[in-house]
């Protein structure tokens, strides 16, 4: 048993590292934010350079194959930097699902030449892959989708839209469900971009008999879509776990340097034990990271979603406490715009909000519970 | 022992209700109904001044000043009745701040110039305590002001000022001596917010309102008729105005009206084909945070309602602020937590329901409102106050 | 509004407590729980000469007339006492019974003489009084009794048994309950006692075709038996209270004269700040017995559940944290026999069990949400 | 990075489990099973002598003294295997800490008289540390021994002195010089329990357990022979025999083996006819507590298996005690709270399951093990170390 990271994974973090803290310091990461699209096309580019954005892919597609552990070390460091984009849409969620399906156009992705959003959500869905009305019809040898979808994340600057739709059975059922691909600016497709709590932009978007291609077989898609979304949220532990040890990280400088009635705030006992009771749910999360991260070693898929469901229910609920708590500890500072907690505590509730909450991963737990 | 109101205060009640009803205008009761956060100051005086016309904008002040002489069930249920109909707050600064503060303090001539326009609307206050490096101690404040003559000039900076952009004037503390003790030496000036030498930048919080400011002061010139009280014995009449806030910090109220927007979301929020309501798992956190709202309530009426009644209370305050703002900020996290992916949306700003259900900024108030375990206090040291004035620690 | 004691109130009050701190003395407690009947006859027979015995029943059955408020003053000192015996089974749920159904026997209760016990749990029903499998049949004038009870209260010192049986209905009907009485000593029921955790006694009872008489409305004695049952959670919400200060009481005073480290324990800031915790709960736990003591005031039996429940869940989930707390603060000493705080403890513990823990208020406390 | 074990320690891990299958009393595994707190001498006895047979009673000491110099995996894992399988705690006194203690700093005499009859489970020992007004200061300790010629005479008392009434030795530390730092002037003795003026008086847990005694001391003899290192510096073993403590104190084997009998509590219990896993609301706290667990499992193996092994944790261990401690009450508050009215029964002394499903001692277990946040360090003093050694403030 070996936690340790692998010469090449520790090469992967310190680059990363390094690139992010050269060119996205949080001095400057609110006007790349707040400019369209809210991101920036340089460090996109740069993510293509350092063979980031085919970390994930196998080597016969031109990525470098790696593992979950490999993504949760970029992961980490990116939920650090609070680096905004399309790393979660383009690469780990509409590459990964190209990719099984074996379709063209990863090597574009890898190359960032392209971008490709994943529309799956839909109201009154809640968190449930399943629960999905837009439809897929048949006409000659491709589809024609109708219906909605929200919070599609960045597709304002995708190339393309990977869509989940229903081709046969009731809203609810896990058969029926098939994936298609449209161009971004295709005929009858409309989309309202917005800006997101998190600084990425989100967009809902409407079919109006919008022609699409499928992808993959028809009515089948929701196991790969899960593994997908499971894959997805694991990354997204990662994230969170990088970004609860920067809350600490920031909280415990401030509380050390911080006076008040002329003592210095981390001399107050009952502020130590709160620092340590963050300090401790920052190594419950990491742990669980790991966890996350170990569920695609294996091929049992119950196993899987187990995995992930604890990581991601319990990263939620500490990741929760603890930007709570940090922004308590630093008082009115940590209330403000220019500092930077307030901005990790944003990603980390939107994170949460994002492939199931720590309730919706809590049910599936228990669900889980039942059967094994 | 009776839980009950009197037959006089629950006919009070209705005349309030009834007077809500019709006199709220529709806009600024949908801004509030939508846990926005921005009020802005032509909503503010909107509202303030319709109260005005009924006598009731300075209810508290004494009735020779316009006030109302009200019981304390009857500023009570005025407070509950106002905040459930989703009114806006009362100016605090103003109105329940500096208005009692200048009748206890202020000169005849600092009443005749001030009071008017603090009860007909017409002028907004903010007030000027907090600096860049108090934080909770507020007494160590530096910003100086150097009498000379009769004029005190001043230099030097506020910070956490509400409404401060909005507002025709402050009330601030200021450092007219540093050679003893840290709560000697402060003297109260009111200052008009366009003097010659006073500027602002806006503090944005971290979810993008715009409510607080840092002011400095750059040679700002105010008289000493504008000085409330005495030179350097400033302290005794901060302390007063802050022991002003004993009603209403637990937010009971205002956290009633957020509780049944949170029960509409889960009404009318469908997941998976049942509404959020008929979640079991979901259903039980807001059942115990309503039952913790009723403990929290009936707590305020327990130290309110006792003998001696509000001005009995002491370090009592200090709890209701505590629980309050939690229970406060638990409501507000299950509203997000009922929004899901709605809860990613960056609200517009002029949007009034962004998303199902009331509560459309709810997001961005549940961010906003951790806030208030903060200021007025942070609840650490209303802990220590309690430790200190009631536990005998 | 007024929540003041009234002159009587304080009366009853002082007169218990000046009662209670004679006659029961921590250090004697042990002595008389470790014996049969695990309380004092002498105790007994004291409260019925000062009228508690008869505080809740109307005076023309020989009885004080007390509201919930009277009740719930005199819990509150029991709690702090850690008075053992049937207060609870004899007063204030059979006692209950007996007079609603108009029967006789009511005016030996207040006096003493006569002790009855109340036979409603049954294994595999949790704390719902509805789920119900022994029957009565009806066999001439009389019933006959079959099933098994458990957790029956002071069962081993009680002259009579009141039982809760299914006269018709499916096992979890509403409808089909209705209330007998048998003599304790009844040919066909038998009898296991056994010690109860917070030192009272409880006994399962085996009814093997035991002859009984019914009490009051066949077939309808749902709702007289949950709204008793509500009365005795609203007492013992006022007896949990009680209990709450005590070892708030206890636990304050033992920081401040504990040194440790050569400073009073009292003197750390961490654990000042979890005092003023257990203070808040503590206040938040005594205002809602009045919730639950309130709910007596009004008809609706809707409204008088939820302000039930709201007060057990709450004071169920408080006590708990004070009672860990307490006894966490206080080190190795609160861990001991000879030391109040873990009786106090159990006794907060089992008030949670019994008509229902936090989690079965909340849960009807939810329903009742969605019908309101 | 290789979260898995190699399959060498798969393989040790299979020949653990049967061992224990085929060697395990049955009365001793039932008593386990059923969450009862007391192991009598002779159950223990039993039990280390099966473990002794197969040459394991003593596997963390050197090979030379009849231990097996396992890696730091098999350890882990025979830990946890023996826990699973509802196998009696090892004996922590005598095996856990004064063995490794005395090898490291025994004469060869005390060597050859302790340590056979330590192996083969004849002899039992207890710890001599805590005193009545000691708390978690441990070296604030009073107990006098006063040498005389070759022979300290003891006076004075002990106390939480678990076992102490089924153990044939002690080791204890003692004041043997109160002039200088408390650190300083501290001796550890052997004494042979039924010495002449050793008395002992129990200490009942409030739940009514025996466990733990107070031991007193009236002119107690003891040989300097049977002084464990030097006079005056046993502070420095004192803290060598408390730091061989980290293994194994986050507890999760033992609470993996209590999570399954919650589990299966669950599944057995009915109420309102069906069981209560199929409540969402109690399922989903037992859900939170089994990934808390596994969370505390990995985090465990991360501090464990780390470069440098167990050797280089340090305030670690303090946090997986905490975190330990505050899983494993956990999951016996949701056995009281699935047990209902079962909970309320004192079940009797000898029944192994007096409530459905295993785990019927589950409420006297839950009052029991708030000990385990109290001692050895009580989690505040934990979190002080934690706020000292690893967030330096």
């Amino acid at each position: 048993m070996d936690f340790s990271l692998s010469e090449e994974q520790t090469l992967f973090r310190d680059t990363v590292a390094r690139f992010l803290s050269d060119s996205l310091p949080f001095d400057k990461r609110q006007a790349i934010v707040d400019t369209h699209p809210g991101y920036s096309a340089d460090h996109w580019h740069t993510l293509a350079e350092l063979g980031i954005l085919g970390l994930p892919f196998s080597e016969n597609t031109g990525g470098l194959g790696g593992s979950a552990f490999d993504t949760m070390v970029v992961m980490d460091q990116m939920g650090r930097a609070l680096l905004t984009g399309p790393y979660v849409s383009t690469v780990l969620l509409s590459g990964a699902v190209l990719d099984r399906v074996g379709a063209d156009g990863v090597e574009d992705i890898i190359g960032g030449a392209r971008k490709v959003a994943f529309a799956y959500a839909e109201r009154g869905a809640g968190y449930n892959l399943n629960d999905i009305s837009l439809t897929a019809n048949k006409n000659g040898d491709d589809y024609v989708l109708s219906g909605k979808k929200i919070a599609v994340l960045h597709a304002d600057t995708a190339d393309d839209l990977i869509i989940l739709a229903r081709t046969s059975g009731a809203q609810r059922d896990q058969e029926g469900l098939s994936l298609f691909m449209v161009p971004a600016g295709a005929d009858g497709l409309s989309m309202t971009a917005y800006a997101l709590q998190d600084g990425n932009r989100g967009a809902d978007i409407t079919f109006d008999g919008v022609r699409a291609k499928v992808l993959g077989d028809v009515d089948n898609a929701f196991g790969l879509v899960e593994e997908v979304a499971d894959q997805a949220s694991s990354a997204l532990c990662a994230e969170a776990s990088g970004i609860m040890w920067a809350i600490y990280d920031l909280t415990l400088e401030y509380i050390k340097t911080r006076s008040q009635f002329g003592t210095a705030l981390g001399s107050f006992q009952a502020l130590q034990h709160r620092m340590v009771d963050m300090y401790m749910m920052c190594q419950m999360a990491e742990s669980m990271t790991y966890e996350a991260a170990l569920a695609f070693d294996h091929d049992d898929p119950d196993a899987r979603r187990r995995s992930v469901s604890a990581a991601k229910s319990l990263i939620g609920a500490y990741g929760r406490k603890v930007g709570q708590e940090g922004i308590q500890l630093h008082g009115g500072i940590g209330m403000t715009l220019e500092y930077s907690i307030g901005h990790y505590f944003k990603r980390l509730t939107m994170i949460d909000a994002t492939f199931g909450d720590s309730a919706w991963h809590d049910a599936r737990y228990a669900r889980l519970m039942l059967t094994s | 022992m009776n839980l009950q109101f009197d037959a006089e205060v629950e006919s009070f009640r209705s005349e309030v209700r009834d007077f809500v009803r019709d006199n709220l205008p529709g806009d600024i009761r949908a801004r509030v109904a939508a846990e926005r956060m921005e009020m802005p100051r032509d909503a503010q005086q909107r509202w303030h001044k319709a109260l005005h016309s009924k006598g009731w904008a300075v209810h508290e002040w004494p009735a020779a000043y316009g006030g109302q002489d009200w019981s304390d069930a009857k500023s009570y249920v005025f407070e509950r009745e106002i905040a459930l109909a989703d009114a806006p707050r009362p100016m605090t600064f103003g109105v329940g701040m500096l208005g009692p503060t200048l009748i206890e303090f202020g000169t005849d001539d600092q009443k005749e110039r001030f009071l008017p326009s603090i009860a007909n609307g017409d002028h907004l206050w903010c007030q000027g305590f907090s600096e860049p490096n108090a934080g909770s101690d507020l007494a160590s404040l530096q910003c100086k002001a150097v009498l000379d003559g009769d004029i005190y000039v001043i230099n030097g900076s506020k910070t956490w000022t509400t409404d401060g952009h909005v507002s025709d004037w402050m009330f601030g503390l200021f450092r007219t001596d540093s050679s003893g003790k840290k709560q000697h030496g402060i003297t109260v000036l009111l200052i008009p917010m366009d003097a010659p030498g006073v500027t602002m930048t806006p503090i944005l919080t971290f979810e993008g309102t715009h409510e607080v400011n840092q002011v400095f002061f750059d040679n700002v010139r105010v008289p000493v008729i504008d000085r409330l009280g005495d030179h350097d014995t400033g302290w005794g009449i901060a302390k007063y105005m802050l022991g002003l806030e004993r009603f209403g910090t637990a937010e009971v109220s205002r956290s009633m009206a957020s509780m049944k927007r949170l029960k509409n979301l889960a009404t009318t929020t469908e997941v998976g084909g049942r509404a959020l309501i008929h979640d079991p798992v979901f259903m039980t956190k807001i059942a115990r945070t309503d039952m913790e709202l009723r403990a929290l309530e009936l707590t305020e009426q327990r130290f309110l309602f006792q003998p001696g009644g509000a001005d009995a209370m002491g370090a009592e305050a200090s709890m209701l602020k505590i629980r309050g703002t939690e229970i406060q900020n638990q409501i507000y996290e299950l509203m997000v937590d009922a929004l899901g992916y709605d809860a990613h949306m960056v609200v517009d700003e002029d949007a009034v329901n962004g998303a199902p259900g009331d509560a459309g900024h709810a997001t961005r108030a549940y961010f906003n409102m951790r806030k208030t375990a903060i200021y007025s206090g942070s609840n650490e040291i209303q802990k220590g106050i309690i430790a200190k004035m009631v536990l005998d620690l």
